[in-house]
């Protein structure tokens, strides 16, 4: 048993990046410090999910140590299913990234390295903060890496995408902080188990509920506050991309889930009806938009967004569901549909990403209307772009499938137009992922692109592993749902208490 | 018979005047110099008004580091002058507008 | 009607003239001496409010040092006297907001009604200059250090404003070594374009 | 026994993976016939497994291989429900698979992809595998959908050609309209009876109170639950009007055609139907929506076949027809009837397709009828087949098809409802045309006289593509007479459909004797005269059928309508993608406020005018405006 795992999580990436700063010589030296520290997260986070105990609902790996204490301050670490899921999910991404980084041809290799590291460690610190203001800052440190990231290794565009980025999302973030200094003002602490236990008037928890859901909404991002996500993903390099949409958006759906439904759930549920229509909203909207995108990265980004509003629609229906079952188990699979997209969704926009961004470093445009016809010169990296196009569209037997199947299911018991609105997704997602192969991937080889090599071995175990993992998710959720069970429905039985 | 107010209503009347002569010069800085000095003066008259009905010192006090401040601002802002004018052969303000937006 | 009443009436109106003239003449040595009148005044009646050492001072220090200086300066630039452009708007202007501003003061005053009485016969056995003496160096000792230095500060702003520097030695400047370019050294000149 | 299922789909599984990544351990041909090996193993367990369920009587093998998600509240496993239905089911899927597998070996042994084409059949093969053998309606849908995907991947096998890319992106759409409804459907059926599994969902049948359950625009829950998913069925069963993707399906190469038409991926939706006919019987609205649907099938698809020129689009549109029979026969609640014709359809499909595709193959990749001729003498094992094949399919007495659709015709009659009865009066219309245009294509290609040439050169394809002709003309003529096993077919737990049946014997007499048979003479006198003997006839020749045959030939605009519907959404999503998103979103609202706070500010600087007279200004006015608020405050 190791002690302090979760500072170790933390730290040793943030360090290790610092350290990282003041090396550039040797690209083998740097690449494979790089990938080591990522692999050794890694193993942290596996040894993490094997001690987890998952019949217990409650908190592990507990690190609780006064940090101001004048403040109520405490640097309070822990982990429930979610978290450990997460933090799963975020190390696996970044070790993906730092193998698929040492494929690619980058000015100052050893900065990129850092950022990427220093991101991994901030977001386990975002998965496992248990004190608000320990999350707030991580939360908001996360903006750094990734604003760097953006506007320096970005496209020609980057300087507007990445501020646009970081306006966007630290405006949220303020309203954010001020709710969650309103919450201590009364309760005297940051702690989250003392913020689960507070008694708030109807109207204090809406407006608590409007601050605080909007701060995630936007970096979800949900329907009207959605448009700095295809810039910034179109902007930024591949790896940012693919952080971006597996981990960062990440971050907003699991604020929602940890801060805001169980802290003011009487607020989310009167005024949970605008959300699930911006969530439908989300899916059947934003996925039409994404159909005519002439850009690959920001039709990916479209369907992002459009499959994170099956996130959201599945974390609000709960109320109505309750309202009409009254049955615990069918929020608890409402809450485990999302959960299960959540992940789901990490692993299929990043291959896509990764896709998409080898098209584009072999042939130098994102452009659909330029590109066709390349499974005739790289038929390996073609057909896994059919698998995870495949997948993106909700293949049965791919992961996507079992959140968005879970998700129908509940919002059928909560309202049947929901359910049928839902389901568009279906064909919806099927126009632009199979579109983009129609157009991309098959026919003859446009005249104007010239020859290029395919897939290369890293590139080919890494496309090939997530495949895997695609797979195995799509065929044996059980696992990962099983392990989630008990901490969701200690979830929903305290919500329930609450309303 | 004098009251307060009589000296109040001069020395609002000598503020008002030289806030006249602010608009009035726009050729001239020494001219808005000069009318800056009776501005003080004003001010520094009501101190001493208020001082001398309220039968407290500190008012006069106040007035003595006023002038000295002012003393030393006009003598910085001559200086200016003197400079400006060595730079552009000119002290007419509505020629400079450096900080124009 | 008692002499204070009188000379008040008189003093104030000459301040007031003469502040009327400074603003509207165009010759600033006329300006100059006219402060110097209205200082001068002001002194006076600063003495009929008791306030004996700081009328000394404005004399001494303002009309003597401060005024001097505004001549000398005038003096030394030999400013052209030019015609404000544009003045009947700007004399509007001038005329409505100091009104305005006046109507606003007065009824301030008006308002409060400071009617009580000069009073002529102070409490206090210690004389003016005494008074504000103990509260210089007791409780504004700071504030008046302060003054000093700012006094200091500005005799040395003055001086390094106005101070040319003058080439005096062959020095070389690395600044301008380093900032010297190719370009601006350096000019290829083709044979036949000149 | 029951260990055995576990086998049939991993090692069509296993061939899958073997075929799809042994780049370099095996050569074309013993990939193909280590694929085919594997598949007749499958066939010979699920032959056992037919025979085992077959031995009892009340034998079910009912269990799952694991959890798929098994939480309180939620258990989906990943199982088998083997009855005697879906023991023939799988039986006939895996015997056709098998075939089309040996066909193909020699069928595709010039592609260039020949492995990747082995890996995916053998993925369709497990992907309908899952489905008939499921237990469950998700992982009905996990095998539904991964029959549209390897469609998708099949259809689009030659993805240089445009049209192929076009079909399979076609048909996988259409499908995904069908999987809307479909999973809504289970969603239905799930909110209603707690389970996805279908023997809970059957018990719950008589516990669950269903007058109870709501109801929306006046049809009750049951009825559009079933409709849901009889719409899923539509796509993948290709009824009206989701019948498009289907003839263009015919990219894909001969053998696919085959399995997809006779066996895999279009029995799916009846297959599914006839599984959950328990809830189906409950529902009376969905029921004649199926009738009528399947009957207007049946006729209008199959008289489009008498205009079309390529020799696998006729057999396209006559497999939508005939599956057009079968929906009837499930509309009227005959769900053994319609399994029945699925079965002796199944042979007699593939049998033509193979039969076309060794065609094909002779004339040197030649689809167009037209051009083909005189036949005959040539490819003298392909003629018979084909005869063979078209004898069935059109019903000729004591081929399987004789059987099977007879059946299908005197239990519609025997339904006694008006609309059952118009439904009938359009299936004995549809006998009629399947009789033209299947013998329009007898005639042509091996009678006619042959148009193209190199005459000389065609010759018979070589065993490999002949033995599966055999094989499949011996099923297709002797699969009939088991038809007292279809009778007596129970579907599930539950009891067949009462179908007076005296034997054999009186079967056949009955058949021939009945209107089929005046349908089957007038549809072989029309056809001779026409296009064997090139007679024109006067009537044909006048406005009103010129006019009928131009509707006909355009498919009654279905692509067209689906063509205008996506341009639609194309613009809609251009639109919103341009000016609402774009445009208002991200131009008004997120970079219009620091627009508005930028051009404030350019205001503001371009009034400050750098004047020192006009800052002075601004302080003694604002100084002014101040101390006049605080004296109004004041006073």
């Amino acid at each position: 048993m190791i002690e302090n795992i979760l500072s170790l999580l933390i730290w040793i990436p943030i360090i290790s990046g610092l350290f990282l700063l003041f090396y550039n010589k040797k690209i083998y030296i740097i690449n494979a410090y790089n990938i080591f520290i990522n692999f050794i997260v890694f193993l942290l986070s596996v040894y993490l999910l094997l001690g987890f105990n998952q019949s217990k609902s409650n908190f592990q790996f507990i690190e609780n140590i006064e940090w101001i204490p004048s403040l109520n301050i405490y640097y309070f670490l822990g982990v429930d299913a979610i978290s450990v899921l997460l933090i799963l999910l975020n190390t696996i991404i970044f070790l993906i990234v730092s193998l698929y980084n040492s494929t690619i041809t980058v000015k100052k290799r050893n900065q990129y390295y850092a950022s990427f590291l220093i991101a991994n460690g901030i977001t386990i610190g975002v998965f496992s903060a248990l004190d608000a203001i320990l999350f707030y800052i991580f939360f908001e440190a996360l903006l750094i890496p990734m604003f760097l990231i953006i506007g320096i290794w970005g496209g020609s565009n980057r300087i507007y995408a990445s501020l646009k980025f970081f306006i966007y999302t630290f405006l949220g973030s303020i309203l954010l902080l001020v709710s969650f200094l309103y919450i201590n003002s009364s309760i005297s602490s940051f702690n989250v188990i003392s913020f689960y236990n507070t008694n708030f008037s109807l109207l204090e928890q809406e407006w608590l509920f409007i601050a605080m859901a909007i701060a995630f909404a936007i970096k979800i991002p949900m329907f009207p506050f959605h448009t700095w996500l295809p810039d910034a993903h179109v902007e930024a390099p591949t790896s940012g991309s693919v952080v971006l949409a597996a981990i960062l958006l990440k971050v907003g759906a699991y604020g929602l889930i940890r801060y805001v439904i169980p802290v003011v759930p009487m607020g989310a549920q009167s005024l949970d009806i605008f959300f699930i229509i911006l969530s439908l909203i989300a899916i059947v909207y934003v996925g039409l938009v994404a159909i005519t995108q002439n850009d690959m990265k920001k039709l990916i980004a479209y369907s992002s967004i459009s499959h994170m509003g099956f996130v959201t629609l599945g974390f609000f229906i709960i109320f109505q569901l309750f309202d009409n079952t009254s049955n615990n188990n069918d929020l608890v699979i409402s809450f485990s549909g999302s959960m299960y997209q959540i992940i789901s969704h990490g692993f299929v926009s990043a291959a896509l990403f990764i896709c998409v961004g080898s098209i584009y470093d072999r042939y130098k445009t994102k452009k659909i209307s330029d590109l066709g016809g390349i499974l005739n010169q790289m038929p390996i990296y073609s057909w896994f772009f059919v698998f995870f196009a495949l997948a993106n569209c909700g293949l049965p037997g791919t992961s996507s499938f079992v959140g968005e199947l879970l998700i129908i299911m509940s919002s059928f018991k909560a309202n049947y137009i929901y359910a049928f609105l839902a389901s568009t997704t279906l064909i919806v997602s099927a126009v632009y992922s199979l579109w983009l192969v129609k157009r991309v991937v098959y026919g003859e080889i446009k005249v104007n692109l010239e020859e290029c090599v395919d897939a290369n071995f890293i590139e080919k175990i890494l496309l090939f592993t997530m495949a895997i993992i695609v797979l195995i998710l799509g065929f044996y959720p059980d696992y990962i749902i099983s392990f989630m069970n008990v901490t969701l429905e200690n979830m929903t039985n305290n919500l329930l208490l609450k309303i | 018979m004098i009251t307060m107010s009589h000296y109040l209503t001069f020395s609002a009347l000598l503020f008002c005047i030289s806030i006249a002569g602010i608009f009035i010069n726009r050729k001239n800085i020494l001219l808005l110099l000069m009318s800056i000095e009776l501005m003080l003066l004003s001010v520094n008259t009501n101190f001493i008004v208020f001082s001398h009905y309220s039968n407290d010192i500190t008012g006069q006090v106040f007035v003595f580091f006023i002038l000295a401040v002012a003393a030393a601002e006009s003598a910085i802002g001559l200086a200016i002058i003197v400079s400006l004018f060595r730079k552009r052969n000119s002290i007419e303000i509505n020629l400079i507008n450096k900080l124009k937006g | 009607m008692d002499i204070i009443t009188i000379l008040f009436y008189l003093v104030t109106s000459v301040i007031i003239l003469s502040a009327i003239s400074l603003i509207i003449v165009n010759n600033t040595v006329h300006a100059a001496l006219l402060l110097v009148l209205i200082f001068f005044n002001s002194a006076i009646l600063w003495l009929m409010l008791k306030a004996e050492f700081l009328s000394i001072v404005l004399v001494l220090v303002y009309v003597g040092a401060v005024l001097v200086l505004f001549l000398f300066v005038v003096m030394l630039l030999d400013i052209p006297v030019r015609k404000n452009s544009n003045q009947k708007l700007y004399l509007l202007f001038s005329v409505v907001t100091s009104l305005v501003m006046f109507a606003e003061l007065y009824m301030v005053i008006f308002y409060h009604n400071f009617t009580n009485e000069v009073n002529i016969i102070t409490s206090s056995e210690l004389n003016n200059t005494y008074q504000i003496g103990l509260m210089l160096f007791t409780d504004y000792i700071f504030s008046f250090e302060v003054t000093a230095f700012i006094l200091l500060v500005a005799i040395i702003a003055a001086i390094a404003i106005n101070m040319t520097e003058k080439q005096r030695s062959l020095r070389q400047d690395p600044g301008k070594q380093i900032l010297e370019s190719k370009k601006s050294r350096l000019r290829i000149i083709k044979g036949n374009k000149l | 026994m029951e260990s055995l299922i576990l086998y049939i789909p991993l090692l069509l599984l296993i061939s899958s993976l073997i075929t799809g990544f042994s780049s370099k351990f095996l050569n074309n041909f013993s990939s193909g016939i280590v694929s085919t090996f594997l598949v007749f193993i499958s066939l010979i367990l699920s032959l056992i497994i037919l025979f085992d369920i077959y031995s009892s009587d009340e034998s079910i093998y009912y269990n799952n291989f694991y959890d798929w998600i098994s939480i309180s509240g939620l258990n989906i496993g990943m199982g088998y429900l083997i009855d005697k239905f879906s023991s023939i089911m799988l039986v006939v899927v895996l015997s056709i698979s098998t075939v089309v597998h040996l066909y193909s070996i020699g069928y595709m042994k010039d592609e260039k992809d020949f492995k990747r084409f082995f890996s995916y059949i053998a993925l369709f093969t497990f992907s309908m595998i899952l489905l008939v053998i499921s237990n469950n309606l998700v992982q009905l849908f996990i095998g539904w959908e991964g029959v549209g995907l390897v469609s998708y991947l099949l259809i689009g096998f030659f993805y240089k050609k445009q049209s192929a890319i076009k079909a399979n992106l076609k048909a996988f759409l259409v499908n995904r309209i069908g999987d809307m409804f479909f999973i809504l459907g289970i969603v239905m059926v799930y909110a209603a009876f707690e389970s996805f599994d279908y023997k809970t969902i059957f018990l719950n049948l008589d516990k669950t109170n269903i007058t109870n359950l709501e109801t929306y625009f006046g049809l009750s829950y049951i009825d559009f639950s079933c409709l849901f998913l009889f719409i899923g069925a539509m796509a993948k069963s290709a009824q009206i009007p989701l019948h498009v993707w289907l003839p263009d399906s015919m990219e894909g190469p001969t053998p696919i055609s085959a399995l997809i038409h006779a066996a895999t991926m279009v029995t799916a939706g009846i297959f599914m139907i006839g599984r959950l006919s328990p809830l189906y019987v409950l529902t009376e609205f969905t029921t004649d929506f199926i009738l009528l649907i399947g009957a207007s099938t049946a006729l209008f698809i199959g008289v489009i076949a008498i205009f079309e020129n390529d020799i696998k689009k006729v057999i396209a549109y006559s497999t939508i027809s005939q599956l057009g029979y079968m929906v009837a026969a499930l509309g009227i609640n005959a769900y053994t009837v319609s399994f029945f014709h699925l079965y002796t359809h199944a042979f007699f499909k593939a049998l033509l397709f193979l039969c076309a595709g060794s065609i094909i193959m002779s004339l040197h990749h030649n689809q167009d009828i037209r051009k083909m001729g005189g036949l005959k003498s040539k490819l003298p094992i392909t003629y018979i087949s084909f005869m063979i094949g078209t004898l069935c399919i059109i019903g000729f007495p004591l081929t399987s098809g004789f059987f099977s659709k007879d059946l299908l015709l005197e239990v519609m009659l025997y339904e006694k409802s008006t609309i059952s009865l118009v439904a009938y009066i359009m299936l004995l219309l549809a006998a009629l045309v399947t009789t033209i245009y299947s013998l329009r294509l007898l005639f042509i290609v091996f009678y006619k006289k042959y148009s193209g040439e190199g005459f000389e050169n065609i010759k018979e394809q070589s065993m490999i593509i002949t033995i599966p002709l055999i094989i499949l003309s011996v099923l297709s003529i002797f699969s009939g007479y088991l038809i007292k096993v279809f009778i007596d077919l129970p579907i599930f737990m539950f009891g067949v459909k009462d179908i007076h049946y005296e034997g054999i014997v009186t079967f056949i007499e009955h058949g021939i004797l009945s209107p089929a048979t005046l349908a089957l003479v007038l549809g072989f006198y029309v056809s001779k005269k026409i296009y064997k003997d090139d007679i024109k006839f006067n009537i044909l020749e006048n406005n009103f059928f010129k006019r009928i045959s131009v509707i006909i030939k355009s498919k009654y605009k279905f692509d067209e309508f689906f063509i205008s519907t996506s341009n639609i959404m194309k613009n809609t999503s251009l639109l919103m993608s341009k000016k609402f998103d774009l445009g208002l979103i991200d131009g008004l609202i997120v970079n219009g406020v620091p627009k508005t706070i930028n051009s404030f500010a350019i205001f503001l600087r371009n009034k400050s005018s750098g004047y020192l007279y006009h800052y002075a200004f601004s302080i003694v006015i604002s100084l002014v405006i101040i101390l006049g608020i605080i004296l109004v405050r004041v006073i």
